[in-house]
């Protein structure tokens, strides 16, 4: 019975690449990867939004009504939705101008019951030494 | 002897990165290492069969071959990204494997390694 | 020289938008340039802003991103795909992409 | 009304310059302008036939389909840029010529107007 | 009888795109153009290195041996034994502490006579302002 | 923590490296990221390597753009790809690409 600690930190802007999409949907895929595991293991990611990549939070994103893409604020409620971690730094929403209620920190609208965090780049720090494996995206 | 996983998301022609990503593989197969290469997004295109080999472009395909040869690398695509794309099963080279992304949180869980190479 | 950019990335038209010169300048924020007309890091816009320039942002790539016209530096006038094919044509004989 | 050409190398999924150059051309073939869209590098995925429809990615197959019948728009991809990424003449999509790099220059010499859009 | 004159300017840097090497061998196409074109009428292009992607031009460049791949230099000898205008920027060549003689300025190894020229910027801007059509990279 | 960073780009890494707090730090240069390692901007080399870290840099990817070893900063040491398997399995834990 093992558990692999995964970070999955996102630091790009979302739309000009693949990048923040990819890091969200491999995150959810911690929920079905227990067929490919021996019984008991598993993998727990976390997520972290840093630099501009705090960007991708914002709510009201409407990519799919302008260009049929399913918005990176929908795949955030997704993995709020599964309890995923998510976490975004402080110092970098402040430093851009973003307030916390412009940001996606919850997915009661779908039924979830996981928040985000709105954390300082310490508890960052925190999971990426906590994390087995590290990715940067 | 450990292992290696190796994600990429860069495209085929242009960045280099997916160059890098398959000479590290080879040069860490030559010291004994295993090696598994997941591919997703854009890099896709590297498990696309029948590409042309031109002088303006990096050339995979014969490298990938000899290393899958080996027995000790593996080569998997995302299959809805590749789908996405339009390379469908039979438009896939020879040697790799499709699978949704739950297979490289697998490989991750047993690698000793895990490099992740994102961006175009 | 009656010119067009298209800003289409964050953080890397400075240097370019700098030393442009034409007698006409219009600038176009699209995709993640738009970022550079709704963002004021550490409390300032940006400087590129200061250029003498028409501006424009695409409101469809703002509202893709969480923005809404409303969000605009006051300098900046939103557009939408329509309105780009006229700047195109009637206003800007060169146009181009960074 | 004028004829605008439209030079593209970004990848298909991902950018969404794709996307744009399609939207612009959409909207300029509305206003009774003609348009040509050139593909090169990555962008030639644009004519890969069979892209599969994913909520998750840009699908613009339909919006090339209806720009097609206009008769105001043409779509050339670059012909060697396609080969090495394994698209050869019967991977493309119906309507989409392919040709080599002068015929967009070609394009560019009658047009009113160019737009390159280079970049990943 | 007409001319047209296309700017085609470089500011990224070579590998990481394939943005330069597609500006070179778009410019270079303008030598077979004139198949599309009426007899007399033609496509005049001028390729300009700015900002970071004046490090195209950088001699002994071996990605032929490392990864199979052209080099830049070698594209950029090409358009030079095809007669094309090359210009570099030379604030860009100093600012980034390179000196003339490691670029690219001659193909004579292949016997090309059209030399690249060193220039002050404003010398690229009288070429933007001359084209008809101007493309950056 | 035990980290080895590669950087793969130029001008984009400086943020997140300035930030990373690791116990040894391999800071690795490849591809466009060579130009860290080479580059004396205005006369100056780049601030990243002011940073307490151990440095290499790619030989493959400075060949490929023209420079050699001998340009490299004094504090960055030339490696290939067999060296940098080796420092990924011998030297550190976790392995990141920016």
């Amino acid at each position: 019975m093992a558990v692999r600690k995964l970070g999955f930190i996102v630091r790009s802007l979302p739309y000009k690449t693949e990048a923040s999409r990819l890091a969200l949907t491999h995150a959810i895929a911690s929920q079905t990867v227990e067929i490919y595991l021996e019984d008991g293991d598993s993998v727990e990611p976390a997520v972290c939004f840093i630099e501009d990549g705090v960007m991708n939070c914002l709510k009201s994103q409407q990519a799919m009504k302008h260009y049929g893409v399913t918005s990176l604020e929908q795949h955030i409620m997704n993995a709020l939705l599964l309890d995923l971690k998510i976490m975004i730094c402080r110092e970098d929403v402040e430093r851009l101008g973003l307030k916390e209620d412009q940001l996606v920190m919850d997915a009661e609208a779908i039924g979830g019951e996981t928040r985000a965090q709105l954390v300082p780049y310490s508890e960052i720090q925190k999971v990426m030494e906590e994390a087995d494996h590290l990715q940067f995206f | 002897m450990g292992k290696l996983t190796i994600g990429c998301f860069s495209s085929l022609v242009g960045s280099l990165s997916l160059d890098f990503a398959v000479k590290l593989a080879d040069a860490a197969v030559k010291k004994g290492h295993r090696v598994d290469l997941w591919v997703s997004g854009n890099a896709t295109m590297l498990s696309k069969k029948g590409q042309k080999a031109f002088k303006d472009y990096s050339h995979l395909a014969k490298t990938l071959t000899e290393l899958f040869a080996t027995g000790n690398f593996q080569a998997t695509a995302c299959e809805a990204c590749a789908e996405a794309r339009g390379y469908h099963k039979d438009d896939t080279m020879e040697g790799f494997k499709r699978h949704s992304m739950d297979w490289y949180l697998a490989s991750c869980f047993s690698a000793d390694r895990v490099l992740l190479i994102g961006g175009d | 020289m009656n010119l067009g950019v298209f800003v289409s990335a964050y953080r890397a038209a400075e240097e370019t938008i700098g030393r442009l010169r034409a007698e006409k300048l219009g600038i176009i924020f699209v995709g993640n340039g738009i970022y550079y007309a709704t963002t004021r890091e550490n409390g300032r816009p940006s400087p590129l802003l200061e250029k003498s320039a028409n501006f424009y942002a695409l409101l469809e790539d703002l509202e893709s991103r969480g923005f809404s016209s409303a969000d605009l530096d006051g300098r900046v006038k939103p557009v939408t795909y329509s309105d780009v094919v006229d700047l195109i044509f009637s206003d800007y004989e060169k146009i181009i992409w960074i």
